[in-house]
């Protein structure tokens, strides 16, 4: 693992490293740097599997953060590849070319996030949610809550608990009594 | 048979592009008054000793259908079996959470059906949304997209609920209290207005025969 | 003909009507024998009927178009026919049908009559499943029509004759005069033939309905399916009946017939429930290969040796 | 009388007055050239009208006084004959080169002129050293001429031609010079008279001598490099001088010389001729240049003429030497000289040296001319051609020279192939520029091609007994190229009105089996050509071949004698190939079905030769009294009609032939040409029976060969995507069974094969003709790509669907008759096996008829297709009147059973009792007319329940199908067509996957293969091509055993 690090580290110059277990490590590098550093992680390191791609939406910095996991089969370590997207209009390098699969993340994240990946390919069309038009349900600032109350009609009459109180209640009526 | 209630109003099928439009039927859903009383009640009789299940499980709680068919539960004895196509179904099991995706399909299928047709809500989803009450994807009240003709409650509800359920319908059949049909052939522009309304791209005609 | 006009149409009316009723309740029976076996209760054996008649009951339908409209009424027409044209019971003027208007290759050739109309129906119904059902159905037909025709052509050497009355005639007299019989090996390719025609497993990749909904009849429905259920039953009986005529002494009476058919009807429906499917090509190749050299042999053995 | 001499006299003297004349003008001396051209020509004449009429002197005597001290010439009635040729030609020759003339120096003409003297000279002298001076004569001006185009090329070849003819010069005079030395005499007639030459070894050596010279003058494989360097680089009208003019004179030196050479050398002599014929045909497959490819059909030619000559004179043959020579040697030599003279001219005026260059598109003269020359060398009637091979076949069977016969049926093919594939390019071609008709050049061509056709007459009438009336096929050729002026509908109708009047003339004149056939072909004929009359676009040819299809085959089974029939076969060959390669891709399926058609037409031709060798008739009812040549007989004719049935291994042509020809003419095609190979089955084994081939009965071989057919062409069906290929597959399989139930040999089995070809021609012409509907429609003859065209046109729907249920023979319709007639033949006949994979091929039927409905009329309609019509009218007229007999004969089958069985009777006693409508057999029965009204009863049941609930089902469109909750996207990915059937493909797709096109294929490439190895021969450089001749000369000499 610590190998592959300071590779990073000689060929890249990065410096953000935080290594979780022996065997998984995440690196944040600049985004524009992110397709040579994956090509060249698979072609000569063996890291051939690209086992997810996800964002996490932080709006306290204006940023999207998107990690590229990959897995090497003959060392079963794990490398997480970071790139912060500017939030107010994200954009990224699409990697199609390298995993033609990908191509179905990116239409995932272009839905559910907004970003966008000019060339991949399908990308417009729909993954989940078919003609969408709010802005993307997994941006944090999204209120799903007050969405559903506004279109999805909901029923009078619904109760909600806390699961803790609710449960104790239920299950150890005599406790209640005891107070 | 001369019991058609007949309203031939032709459909506007704006969801289809002009080119799409020759290809879909663009008839209204008709109502239709019950025979005289001894036929009818001959063929609800029939209806309700031959119900086929259209095979489309829509969520999670399709998984408490499988068990029925098995020997266990043997819902062949009372004259359930499930259909693969919806043309040939009459019952139609939605089976728990109801994605808005899944709405479009669901909808599809039950206007294919051939009347009479009857509807059970299976799980709470149906009902308020259960556990996915505030999800921005999922419908809250399906008897506001569809007519339902009853709901069989539980998170999950177990076989024999089911087969309660179908028992409960069986027994409205031969009353004659089921008329989701007809129902929703008379109340066609309302249900329409509220599948519309969640359903964005509708790309297919306003009644799919 | 025989009877005058009338008395033909009131004997054929009775005797499609014990046929259908009859063929309808084999198929409800064979649910049930297969409930049992599965450790069930099953539905009841009447629940053929009972679909027909919900199926008749339905208050919408639609229609493709008029072959769409019509394919149902070559199907269970190809049913009647084929049923019409063979001698039900031995030495029976009510069900005799119009047996003297053909032979046993008007047999053979009018089951296709039924299942051409049906499948250009299915066909204009523009359903892909349709089309692929009917590919499926058909490419299966020429296989297993092979040995059946040797089978048919080895009885013909036997009998000296294509008159299905006459071959019926010459088996009686004893169990033993049976073409099970004397002639073993046509009987067997035949039988073989039989569970391809009824497309009972390992043949029922024609209807599968896990892959393909139901195949050919997808868009079937209401009053269409239930004339093609009520063809079901009664092209069934009109098969077994063809069978029980060639290979099994044919009947005399009704509860003969009944028990025969059953028998029959039942050894099919147990292979069935003991194997998986086949694929198209698999069956094909299966008919081409064991059951056709069967029937070769039989046709060798009969005019030859 | 006019001596001959003149012509030498007026050519030599005119010759070395040109330079005088020239002096005063171009035009002078090109008056004074055509001037002495003209006076020769007119002495020709004259000698041919006393040689007409008998007051010719055969022998001239110059120098006043007899030989052997003084030359003397020969003007006998082969000599008239070839003199009047050469100078004709040489007019012609002189017109086309008149440009030439004017752009050269004067001494062109000169060189003319002393070379039609020199020809002349060769043929008319009897003495050898006299020969000798002509030859040096006609060689040097011809390398002179060689050279005229002044180009690197034509220089060389000139210089390499006076290498070779230098050589065999050298050859000739050291020859001459033994011969003299042991004679003492010059003159040939003496020497041969005289036997003292022929016995000694150096008597043989110089004879040798003199022939080997000859022999390579007249330039035989593979010696001959040079020559074809000539042909290729010399300037178009003076390669036709040396194929035609220079070569008859050659050709009659060897001629003249054949007395002198002893008996035992003559096989060698021949073998060579035919060496040379088939050796050059093969080296020619592969050529490209037009004019090289010229000469080595040229080359190709002289070896057969060689050759015959030596058979001619060798075999018994020369008992009736008049006849062979004018109607073999003559006939060849005529065809060969306008043909290949009209083709270098063509070359010239193409003026493209590739052949896959040449483009004759959109002009009928230079179409009509090329065809006329390229007819007449593949041996096509009514040119000299095929008189010749139909007598030379004949004559080489008569005397037991079948070995003979296969070099020539071999050679002949495969010019034919090469000839008729560049035919076929050059009319399909696009012209790339229009082609420039210069006067001087297109009048010499003309000439020789109206000679061509001029001289039929003179053949058809004196040659044979044909009865007059099997010209008509020509005539009504002819008649529709005169009216081709009217518009095209109106040609159209001229064209039924003459079918209908010949039937009606021709009808009652058959009887029996014949009347049935003539039914089909006269009555289809009218129905089918109905539907041409759907276009006034006028098309070249079209009615004209049609028409004379029509008639060759109506005539086909009038045909008394071998040459009647053989002759109105060929006549039906080359119109239904003209009618494929009219087809818009039909280049290749049309080389391919000529080729097969004629190799077929040569084993029928031999088998005929075989029976008129034994039983000494050309009458077709002798073949019943063979005895000897039974068995090849029956085969070769066997084997010719198997090739036009299609049956499986010779098929390949079918599918090709049938799809690609026009739209309106495959009906004709299947529902009527088809049968012709019937009726020579019939025809066959009504008069012979069948034969025993070993321990087989060859009937039963060919009932097998039928249903191994009838299966492959189903399954085969079964894999196409077009939907004419798919009809076309499906004849070849229904075509399987009629040659099943012929072989059978029954009267069941032949009943079956008269039933089945009627109702055939009822639903494949139906079927074919419904297809041309739809074609003009859609545009496509792809049936993935159609589809719900039921809505759009009903009435073609209808068609098709009774159709395809009648092609199937499910009952109630006619189909089933035929079915039925079928199996209970075979299982009275005892072929069980057969009747067991006849049923398959039933079956499989049903695969490709099921899909041929589906994939065009039911599924999803495309979008490009929502405005489609029904088809015209004139398509929907012949549907309807067939469907009105399919109704009829299924009804009531009497119709036209009983006419069958009448007819059949008369071969066979009939097994077979009527009671009203039901036919019984030992086996079954069948009342047809039952069968209907019952299945008619019971489809109304169901029918009227359906009717009575009609109120409540909603009419829907196409897309409102259940498609697993979605909805269809595009009707293109929603209609199952494409791959129908591929686990059947999977299944059974082994047996079909081409392994007759590639056996085909390798052939093919075989015969390419060796003909570029033989190429390789051919170096270009005149010191190997020196080399050859040397070696060939040694060659020869071992093999003739001089020593």
């Amino acid at each position: 693992m610590q190998e592959i690090l300071n590779k990073l580290i000689d060929r890249y110059a990065i410096e953000p490293i935080q290594e979780n277990r022996h065997n998984q490590a995440f690196v944040t590098i600049e985004k524009n740097r992110l397709p040579d550093v994956l090509t060249w992680l698979r072609d000569y390191e063996d890291y051939t599997h690209l086992a997810f791609i996800t964002a996490v939406d932080y709006p306290e910095i204006e940023k999207i953060q998107l990690t590229y996991m990959l897995h090497n089969y003959i060392l079963h370590t794990d490398l997480g590849l970071r790139v912060l997207l500017d939030r107010t209009r994200p954009e990224m390098v699409s990697i199609h070319h390298l995993w033609k699969q990908v191509a179905t993340y990116q239409r995932e994240l272009r839905e559910m996030f907004g970003i966008d990946f000019p060339g991949s390919p399908g990308l417009q069309e729909n993954f989940a949610l078919e003609g969408w038009k709010d802005i993307p349900p997994m941006r944090r600032d999204f209120d799903t809550k007050e969405y559903s109350e506004k279109t999805y009609f909901p029923r009078p009459g619904r109760q909600t608990h806390d699961p803790k109180e609710y449960m104790k209640e239920k299950l150890y009526p005599s406790a209640k009594e005891d107070k | 048979m001369d019991n058609k209630e007949i309203n031939n109003t032709k459909l506007a099928n704006e969801g289809l592009s002009e080119q799409d439009r020759p290809l879909f039927c663009d008839a209204r859903p008709q109502s239709y008054k019950p025979l005289g009383k001894y036929v009818e009640k001959f063929l609800n009789w029939a209806r309700a000793n031959s119900l086929w299940i259209l095979g489309y499980g829509t969520g999670c709680g399709a998984i408490e259908l499988r068990p029925l068919m098995t020997a266990r539960f043997d819902m062949f004895r009372w004259g359930l079996a499930p259909r693969p196509t919806p043309r040939q179904a009459g019952v139609f099991v939605i089976g728990g959470y109801m994605s808005v995706k899944t709405l479009k399909r669901v909808i599809r299928s039950y206007e294919q059906m051939q009347g009479p047709k009857f509807v059970i809500g299976l799980g709470s989803c149906t009902i308020n949304g259960g556990m996915y009450w505030d999800s921005y994807n999922t419908i809250n009240r399906l008897d506001h997209y569809l007519p339902v003709d009853i709901y069989i409650t539980g998170c999950m509800p177990r076989p024999e609920a089911l087969i309660a359920g179908f028992n409960k319908l069986k027994e409205m059949i031969k009353a004659g209290e089921t008329d989701g049909q007809n129902e929703y052939a008379r109340n066609f522009d309302w249900y329409k207005a509220n599948q519309k309304k969640i359903v964005k791209d509708w790309n297919m005609p306003d009644y799919n025969w | 003909m025989e009877h005058g006009l009338f008395i033909s149409i009131i004997y054929a009316f009775i005797s499609l009507s014990v046929a259908t009723i009859w063929g309808l309740l084999l198929g409800g029976i064979a649910l049930k024998v297969v409930a049992r076996a599965h450790g069930r209760f099953g539905p009841p054996v009447w629940q053929p009927i009972i679909d027909i008649i919900k199926n008749n009951a339905r208050r919408t339908s639609i229609s493709h178009g008029i072959m769409y409209f019509l394919g149902p009424v070559f199907r269970i027409a190809g049913g009647m026919g084929t049923f019409l044209f063979i001698p039900f019971i031995f030495g029976s003027s009510v069900f005799g049908n119009f047996s003297f208007a053909g032979d046993l290759f008007l047999v053979m050739y009018f089951i296709f009559f039924g299942q051409l109309g049906m499948a250009l129906g299915a066909g204009e119904s523009g359903h892909p499943y349709s089309a692929i059902g009917v590919a499926r159905g058909l490419s299966q037909m020429t296989a297993f029509e092979l040995p059946f025709a040797l089978s048919v052509i080895s009885l013909v050497i036997q009998y000296g004759t294509l008159n299905i009355t006459s071959i019926v005639a010459a088996q009686q007299g004893g169990l033993l005069s049976w073409t099970l019989f004397t002639n073993p090996l046509a009987t067997i390719a035949a039988l073989i033939s039989l569970q391809g025609m009824n497309m009972h497993n390992p043949f029922s990749i024609v209807i599968a309905p896990q892959e393909i909904p139901i195949g050919p009849p997808t868009e079937y429905h209401s009053n269409f399916l239930g004339l093609l259920q009520t063809n079901r039953g009664l092209f069934n009986i009109a098969k077994l009946a063809l069978f029980m005529n060639l290979y099994f002494g044919g009947a005399t009476n009704i509860a003969v017939m009944i028990l025969k058919t059953f028998l029959l009807y039942m050894l099919t429906i147990f292979i069935g429930a003991s194997f998986p499917r086949f694929r198209t090509e698999q069956s094909i190749r299966f008919f081409l290969g064991v059951p056709t050299v069967i029937g070769i042999l039989a046709v060798i053995v009969i005019a030859y040796l | 009388m006019v001596n001959p001499i003149y012509i030498l006299v007026i050519a030599l003297f005119t010759a070395f007055l040109l330079p005088v004349f020239d002096k005063m003008g171009r035009k002078y001396s090109l008056g004074l050239f055509f001037i002495s051209l003209a006076a020769i020509f007119d002495i020709t004449l004259q000698l041919a009208w006393q040689s007409y009429n008998g007051v010719l002197k055969a022998n001239i005597f110059t120098a006043g006084s007899i030989p052997p001290f003084s030359i003397n010439l020969r003007i006998g009635g082969i000599e008239t004959f070839l003199i009047t040729t050469i100078n004709f030609g040489a007019l012609l020759a002189a017109i086309y080169l008149i440009p030439k003339f004017n752009e050269q120096k004067v001494y062109a003409m000169m060189l003319f002129l002393t070379l039609i003297a020199g020809v002349n000279g060769l043929i008319l002298t009897r003495d050898i050293f006299n020969v000798f001076v002509w030859l040096e004569i006609t060689s040097i001006s011809l390398y002179a001429l060689i050279g005229i185009r002044q180009n690197h090329k034509s220089l060389e070849a000139g210089f390499k031609y006076i290498i070779a003819s230098g050589l065999a010069s050298a050859f000739l005079l050291l020859g001459i010079i033994f011969v003299y030395r042991l004679t003492g005499n010059l003159n040939i007639d003496m020497i041969a008279a005289s036997n003292t030459l022929l016995v000694t070894k150096g008597g043989l050596t110089a004879l040798f001598l003199i022939v080997i010279a000859f022999l390579i003058e007249l330039k035989p494989f593979p010696a001959n490099g040079w020559a074809l360097d000539v042909y290729q680089a010399a300037e178009p009208g003076v390669s036709a001088m040396v194929a035609s003019i220079v070569a008859a004179g050659f050709l009659y030196v060897f001629y003249k010389l054949i007395p002198l050479l002893p008996i035992y050398w003559f096989d060698i002599l021949i073998l060579m001729g035919m060496l040379t014929f088939v050796f050059s045909n093969i080296t020619a497959l592969k050529q490209k240049n037009a004019q090289r490819l010229l000469g080595y059909s040229s080359i190709a030619q002289m070896g057969l003429l060689v050759a015959v000559l030596l058979i001619i004179k060798r075999f018994p043959l020369h008992n009736d030497l008049p006849y062979n020579l004018i109607y073999i040697a003559g006939a060849l030599f005529l065809n060969h000289f306008l043909a290949k003279a009209g083709l270098f001219w063509l070359a010239g005026i193409i003026k493209k040296d590739k052949i896959s260059d040449w483009s004759l598109k959109g002009n009928p003269t230079l179409v009509i001319i090329f065809a006329f020359f390229v007819f007449a060398l593949v041996g096509l009637p009514p040119f000299p051609g095929f008189w010749a091979k139909w007598v030379l076949i004949n004559r080489l069977a008569q005397y037991n020279l079948i070995g003979w016969i296969i070099p020539i049926v071999i050679g002949s093919l495969l010019e034919a192939t090469y000839l008729l594939r560049w035919f076929g390019s050059a009319v399909k071609q696009e012209a790339a520029e229009p082609v420039k008709l210069p006067l001087h050049k297109i009048i010499p061509a003309s000439i020789a091609a109206l000679a061509l056709i001029m001289i039929y007459p003179a053949f058809a009438n004196s040659l044979v007994n044909t009865r007059i009336i099997f010209q008509i096929p020509l005539l009504a050729l002819a008649m529709m190229a005169i009216l081709n002026f009217l518009p095209f509908r109106l040609q159209g109708i001229l064209m039924i009105a003459a079918l209908t009047f010949f039937g009606w003339y021709i009808f009652p004149l058959a009887e029996g089996i014949v009347k049935i056939f003539e039914f089909i072909f006269i009555g289809g004929g009218i129905v089918i050509s109905i539907v041409s009359l759907n276009t006034n676009i006028k098309r070249q040819g079209y009615y004209e071949f049609l028409l004379m299809l029509i008639l060759s085959l109506a005539f086909i089974p009038l045909a008394k004698t071998t040459l009647e029939f053989f002759l109105v076969w060929e006549y039906m060959t080359i119109s239904s190939w003209l009618l494929v390669l009219r087809g818009k891709n039909g280049e290749k399926p049309a080389l391919i079905y000529i080729l097969f058609s004629l190799a077929a037409a040569l084993m029928i031709l031999t088998g005929f030769a075989l029976s008129f060798a034994e039983t000494g008739s050309t009458s077709l009812q002798y073949l019943r009294f063979l005895r000897h040549y039974a068995l090849p007989v029956y085969i070769l004719l066997a084997a010719g009609f198997l090739v036009k049935a299609a049956a499986v291994g010779l098929h390949i042509w079918l599918p090709g032939a049938y799809a690609e020809a026009e739209d309106e003419i495959s009906p004709v095609f299947s529902g009527m040409m088809s049968k012709i190979a019937l009726w020579g089955f019939i025809m066959l084994m009504g008069i012979m029976g069948t034969r025993a081939l070993g321990i087989f009965e060859i009937s039963n071989l060919l009932g097998w060969i039928g249903v191994i057919t009838a299966f492959a062409g189903a399954l085969m069906a079964v894999f196409q995507e077009d939907i004419k290929y798919l009809l076309a597959y499906s004849s070849m399989s229904q075509l399987g069974y009629m040659i099943l139930s012929v072989a059978m040999l029954s009267h069941l089995g032949w009943t079956t094969a008269l039933y089945m070809s009627v109702t055939h021609l009822f639903f494949k012409g139906m079927l074919f003709i419904a297809v041309a509907g739809l074609v003009s429609r859609v545009g496509t003859t792809k049936m993935y790509e159609m589809g719900g065209l039921i809505k759009k046109m009903p009435v073609t729907f209808i068609s098709v669907l009774i159709a395809i249920i009648a092609v199937s023979g499910v009952p109630p319709l006619s189909g089933f008759g035929g079915k039925w007639l079928l199996y209970t033949a075979l299982l009275e006949k005892g072929w069980f096996l057969q009747a067991g994979l006849s049923f398959f091929a039933g079956a499989i039927a049903f695969l490709y008829l099921f899909r041929l409905i589906h994939t065009i009329f039911l599924g999803q309609l495309k979008a490009k297709y929502r405005e489609v019509k029904e088809a015209s009218l004139w398509y929907l007229i012949p549907q309807v009147i067939f469907i009105g007999a399919i109704m009829a004969v299924s009804t009531f089958p009497n119709l036209i059973l009983k006419p069958i069985m009448a007819a059949v009777d008369t071969q066979f006693t009939s097994s077979i009792n009527w009671e009203g409508y039901k036919v019984i057999t030992t086996l079954g029965y069948w009342n047809g007319n039952a069968v209907m009204i019952i299945t008619m009863g019971v489809f109304m049941v169901p029918l009227i329940w359906l009717l009575s609930r009609v109120r409540m089902v909603q009419k829907v469109e196409q897309f409102n199908i259940v498609y697993a909750a979605e909805r269809p996207e595009r009707p293109e990915t929603t209609h199952f067509a494409y791959n129908f059937f591929s686990h059947y493909q999977k299944a059974m797709g082994f047996l079909v996957n081409g392994q007759v096109s590639n056996f085909w294929n390798s052939v093919s490439e075989w015969f390419h293969s060796i003909s570029s190895m033989v190429r390789h021969i051919y170096t270009g450089n005149s010191q190997t091509y020196a080399l050859h001749i040397i070696i060939y000369i040694v060659i020869v000499y071992t093999l003739l055993g001089v020593n």
